[in-house]
């Protein structure tokens, strides 16, 4: 949907509205997006100190980073894994949008109850889940010891394979009311005509639920994806406040060995090394799924 | 519907909510009761529950204090979201020379962490001067990438014919936007309040880093300076947890009917 | 018109809910101001039940952290002992008598700072006198 | 259509100024007084304490303001880090456990061994081994603000119960008791696992982290692999709990609150959190000794002054009120914890004596044997050598890794964390000369 305009001074005038409009938000961005990737850009050639004059180190962060770093390529691994849980979370939003779409008595208040968790401040949330999952007196162990699932109570936070589950657990029990509520939105704007029409033709729900619905939700579960991506940043005070990067470094992600690495270790020209990396690598993914879902970025289309 | 599946949506929706709501009760309880959590099998209904646990954590932090500044600080950030977002979305609406580059700019700086921005941002707002103010702790957070998309959509979605007829009455631009565009695109108002709220009352790491006196302080710093004090699970600390939670909650129960409501009704029924 | 603007101002959920919070802080801060002088009075009696005077009591205030030691007073005659001017939430009393040992620690806490307390069961020297905390 | 920009404008410009008052613009632009800020490590409780110092220390200088900035430990990095890339570092700085190295090692602190020799009867009031723990390359960086070191808690009723009399004497006495009083939900043995506060354990069995000349690492032996081994197959029985080797504060030491440990392994400030959270504690249930063979990890507080201090002699002054005399002392009696000043302490260990006479055998232990200190080792990025030993043990302990691929993996890491210090040392101190 364009609009053209006249020609001579009034597309001068309309160009410099646009910039105009345009102007508060990329100020914004440049002054706290894209200088900080420059200023790190730069850091992560030099050799860097708080106190003495930089000096020329070319890619010798990048060279230790991939040869002599493991710790840099679990959290890597871990990160990816931790992007995993975003489609699960997205799975169970919109299985829990279908339900809440039906015409139910109290719809509303289950609708209210699940969206409740997202408002919540993380550091509360990790210090809950801090308790639910411990070891001796956690809740959760007690649980599924009293429905005899497991034998004796396991250590979800300690233990070198369960600890990232567990994160993982808890951001998408932190964000799954918002995806939720953001299929729901797409669940309504599908005309209901459509339905009628499949129902003469003799299709069942579940035809209906792969040829109608779930094309025309691509939009909405596309937002869902781009808020997930962002939430792992987000996801830096859970594991900080929850494990501090775990067992070993079971739970490091990027983001919090970034943090470590600078804020502990002084290392500021290492930190943007990884930052660096960090962002590529997130700039591919988003272009892969925007690829991917009819290349309008974040479009709630309904035309 | 028949009669099996009601039961069935009834049943694993209220498993649903107990899982959302189990969390809370466990924060209320110890809250209340603050046992020593090593005694095992957990208690699971509250013994001889007090309150005293909040009267601790009322004097030992400056509760209200804290709750003025994030509010501040939170009603800036979404009155900015709100007006940029919308500013910038509708510029995306219409054709111009460096729309590909821009959208491209957008996309990419979402990926950016913040935790890697946070030295840069501060070099750059000490030279503003907002060190220490809540406009400094507001200003990162003023736009948000997701939200301008959302507004370039609903925009999109608005019938032509509305907007020439406007034009033919004479009606200025920015009347255009903030008089019958934004109107019809609550949907995309209702998303960008609820994020903006959220990213702002939880930030952490960015107050920490520029604010030096205690009474500029915000929640999510109350609570972190708490834990690191403290640093045990008495009550105190879960009446804490609680307070914090309060404000958050209620804002969020009185309004929510908009908020949901203007997140369904979608932009097309507008 | 003027009728139901007021109307839709004062009776939409916002304004009720913060009216309600209003009402309920006023209130709660006069009860405080009426009762939070700090006296507290209490007795201090002996194993058999009769009170003990000459006593010292010492009051600890308990902060989150660390117990601070706050102030001491006699016991009467009668064994009754008054503090004033206390100005904390969390205490602890002992009382102590040369030549009877030291009571046990007993804790009281307070809704608010300085609430004015009268201590109903007296401190006493039990028999098996368990030192120390 | 006439677009009448200034209308628009007007209207921006409004909503931009409303936020500006509604932010009450309340960042006072720095008054350029003289002012020398202090930036303390998690001690937001000694507000009035802190106001005594500033009143003590306008007595000496009336017209230089102080400004004290609080962080949390683990924060405390991020906001210094910050203030010193800004040229904003903070006069004073309150540092724990080995994080002034990578500061000094950098040019960022002042050296302040030319005061302490014109205040030599200050600096006597010191442990001269205790004023070793801040000296980097012949220099002394630091004063002790207040300093902990491990000891072991024993529970007194599981000794009884276990027919155990005194305190272990030797690592695999230790280790018998350990197994003695394990049953059940109960381990015997347990300790704390940040700032090296477990290096006892190697000391005591003759390993030692890196070679004198502090060049390459040494724990990489036969015995160490041994000691891994066995500390490992003790965590799997349960002799050990495996919360020593993943818990970092509140786990361990709620645990030994409960009743569920035998021996814990903690610095002194162990116990004042476990006095605020249970009542069952006193002499009869709970005993204080060194480790076996007196070795003790610090746990200590220094104050320290920024290289560019515009105030050096005035931070000095400050560091002194806050170190010794009156000053100290009330802030040893507010945290539970003896200061570096020796007649000090005597003070504190008096008053304690009539109001919590448990602490009294407490604070001795950390009195004694400050010959045998081990996990202080002036090497430059000690944080980071940190990072790369401890997840590799972790996961050995934990019987995640054997101990042999652990410590090499480990030591590969640390050697090569040494060896890159001196490749940017020299090429640094080469280009830039005398910095």
């Amino acid at each position: 949907m364009t609009v053209k305009f006249g020609i001579g001074n009034k597309r001068l005038r309309e160009s410099t509205l646009i910039w105009f409009l345009l102007f508060p938000s990329l100020a914004v961005f440049l002054l706290y997006r894209i200088l900080p990737l420059a200023w790190n850009g730069v850091l992560s050639l030099q050799f860097w100190s708080m106190y003495k004059p930089p000096r020329f180190a070319g890619l010798y962060h990048y060279k230790e980073l991939f040869l002599y770093d493991d710790v840099f390529r679990q959290s890597l691994w871990n990160t990816l894994l931790f992007m995993v849980g975003s489609p699960i979370g997205i799975a169970l939003g919109l299985m829990i949008a279908l339900l809440v779409n039906r015409p139910i008595f109290g719809r509303n208040i289950y609708r209210t109850i699940i969206f409740m968790s997202f408002p919540v401040m993380t550091v509360a949330t990790g210090v809950i889940w801090l308790w639910l999952f411990s070891e001796k007196t956690g809740l959760i162990n007690y649980f599924l010891m009293y429905i005899g699932l497991i034998d004796h109570s396991q250590p979800f936070l300690e233990d070198f394979n369960l600890a990232l589950p567990s994160i993982v657990l808890v951001s998408i029990w932190q964000v799954v009311g918002l995806y939720m509520i953001i299929i729901l939105t797409g669940l309504q704007n599908i005309p209901p005509s459509i339905y009628q029409a499949a129902k003469i033709d003799g299709a069942n729900s579940w035809q209906q639920f792969w040829l109608i619905t779930f094309p025309l939700l691509r939009p909405s579960i596309f937002l869902c994806l781009i808020i997930g991506i962002i939430n792992s940043f987000n996801a830096f005070d859970l594991v900080y406040v929850m494990t501090g990067g775990g067992p070993g470094h079971a739970t490091e992600l990027l983001i919090t060995y970034i943090y470590k690495t600078a804020f502990t270790l002084a290392r500021f020209d290492y930190a943007a090394a990884i930052t660096v990396i960090n962002f590529s690598l997130f700039l591919a993914l988003t272009w892969l799924v925007n690829r991917m879902s009819g290349g309008n970025a974040g479009a709630v289309e309904t035309n | 519907m028949r009669r099996h599946s009601l039961w069935a949506t009834h049943l694993l929706l209220s498993t649903t909510c107990l899982v959302m709501l189990v969390p809370f009760y466990w924060l209320l309880k110890t809250s209340l009761t603050g046992e020593n959590l090593f005694s095992y099998p957990p208690a699971l209904l509250p013994d001889n529950p007090h309150i005293f646990y909040y009267v601790d954590a009322w004097y030992s932090i400056p509760f209200v204090r804290y709750l003025l500044n994030s509010v501040v600080v939170s009603a800036i950030v979404i009155v900015a979201n709100i007006i940029f977002n919308a500013m910038a979305g509708y510029a995306l609406t219409m054709d111009f020379k460096g729309k590909r580059v821009v959208i491209l700019l957008l996309l990419s700086c979402m990926m950016v962490p913040y935790q890697a921005t946070v030295v840069p941002a501060y070099l750059l707002t000490k030279e503003l001067g907002l060190l220490n103010s809540h406009l400094g702790m507001a200003l990162p957070l003023m736009s948000t990438i997701v939200c301008i998309f959302m507004f370039k959509a609903s925009f999109a979605a608005v019938p032509r014919s509305l907007i020439d007829s406007a034009r033919i009455d004479g009606v200025p631009e920015w009347q255009i936007i903030f008089r019958i565009m934004l109107p019809l695109s609550q949907s995309a108002i209702a998303t960008n309040v609820v994020l903006a709220f959220t990213w702002s009352w939880n930030s952490f790491l960015w107050p920490l880093i520029i604010l030096r006196d205690d009474n500029m302080q915000t929640l999510p710093l109350g609570l972190a300076n708490f834990l690191s004090v403290v640093e045990d699970t008495s009550g105190a600390l879960y009446a804490f947890c609680i307070m914090v939670l309060i404000p958050g909650l209620v804002i969020f129960l009185l309004a929510q009917k908009q908020f949901i409501q203007g997140l369904t009704t979608g932009a097309t029924k507008g | 018109m003027l009728h139901s603007a007021l109307y839709t101002l004062f009776c939409n959920r916002f304004a009720i809910t913060f009216g309600v919070f209003l009402i309920i802080t006023a209130g709660w801060n006069t009860i405080v101001s009426f009762n939070d002088d700090g006296i507290i009075k209490g007795r201090v009696v002996a194993a058999d039940g009769k009170p003990v005077g000459g006593a010292t009591v010492t009051l600890l205030n308990k902060e989150l952290l660390v117990t601070v030691l706050g102030s001491r007073a006699m016991t009467n005659e009668q064994g009754q002992f008054t503090f004033t001017h206390h100005n904390s939430h969390h205490i602890w009393l002992q009382a102590a008598k040369d030549g009877m040992g030291e009571t046990p620690r007993v804790e009281f806490r307070m809704y608010f700072k300085g609430q004015n307390l009268n201590i109903e069961t007296p401190l006493s020297f039990a028999e098996n006198d368990t030192k120390g905390q | 259509m006439p677009f009448r920009a200034s209308a628009a404008f007007t209207v921006i410009a409004a909503l931009i100024s409303t936020l500006l008052a509604l932010s009450g613009c309340s960042n006072e632009s720095e008054p350029v007084q003289n002012k020398i800020v202090v930036l303390t490590f998690n001690m937001p409780h000694y507000k009035d304490g802190f106001s005594r110092w500033v009143a003590e220390f306008h007595k000496l200088h009336p017209d230089i303001e102080v400004e004290q900035i609080d962080r949390k430990g683990s924060n405390w990095g991020a906001f210094y880090h910050t203030q010193v890339i800004s040229g904003t570092a903070p006069d004073i700085i309150d540092t724990q456990g080995g994080a002034w190295l990578q500061y000094a090692s950098q040019g960022g602190l002042l050296d302040l061994t030319p005061f302490l020799e014109k205040d030599a009867e200050f600096t006597a009031n010191f442990y001269p081994e205790l004023l070793q723990s801040w000296i980097y390359e012949g220099q002394n960086y630091g004063i002790p603000l207040y300093f902990t070191k491990t000891l072991l808690f024993y529970n007194k009723l599981m000794f009884q119960e276990a027919g155990i009399t005194s305190p272990p004497n030797s690592f695999d006495q230790l280790m018998e008791y350990a197994y003695k009083m394990t049953k059940g939900e109960k381990s015997g043995f347990m300790t704390l696992n940040f700032d090296w506060l477990y290096w006892s354990l190697f000391a005591m069995n003759g390993i030692d982290l890196v070679t004198p000349d502090l060049r390459h690492a040494a724990f990489n032996t036969p015995k160490a692999i041994a000691l891994i081994e066995r500390l490992a197959k003790a965590t799997k029985d349960g002799a050990i709990s495996n919360i020593s080797w993943t818990g970092r504060w509140v786990e361990p030491n709620s645990m030994f609150a409960a009743g569920q440990i035998g021996m814990l392994q903690a610095h002194s400030t162990a116990l004042l959190w476990m006095l605020s959270n249970t009542s069952w504690i006193n002499e009869n249930t709970i005993g204080f000794a060194q480790m076996p063979g007196n070795w003790s990890t610090p746990n200590a507080h220094a104050l320290h002054i920024s290289a560019d201090s515009k105030y050096p002699q005035a931070a000095w002054d400050f560091i002194k009120i806050a170190t010794s005399g009156e000053g100290a002392y009330s802030l040893g009696i507010s945290l539970n914890n003896l200061t570096g000043d020796r007649f000090v302490n005597e003070k504190i260990l008096d008053y304690f004596s009539q109001t919590k006479p448990i602490v009294v055998p407490l604070l001795r232990t950390q009195q004694e044997h400050l010959n045998t200190l081990v996990g202080n080792w002036p090497l430059a990025n000690d944080a980071e050598i940190k990072e790369a030993l401890y997840p590799e043990l972790q996961s050995a302990l934990l019987n995640h890794k054997s101990a042999a691929d652990a410590l090499s993996r480990a030591e590969k890491k640390v050697n090569h964390i040494l060896s890159r210090d001196d490749r940017t040392a020299q090429s640094q101190s080469s280009v830039s000369g005398g910095q």
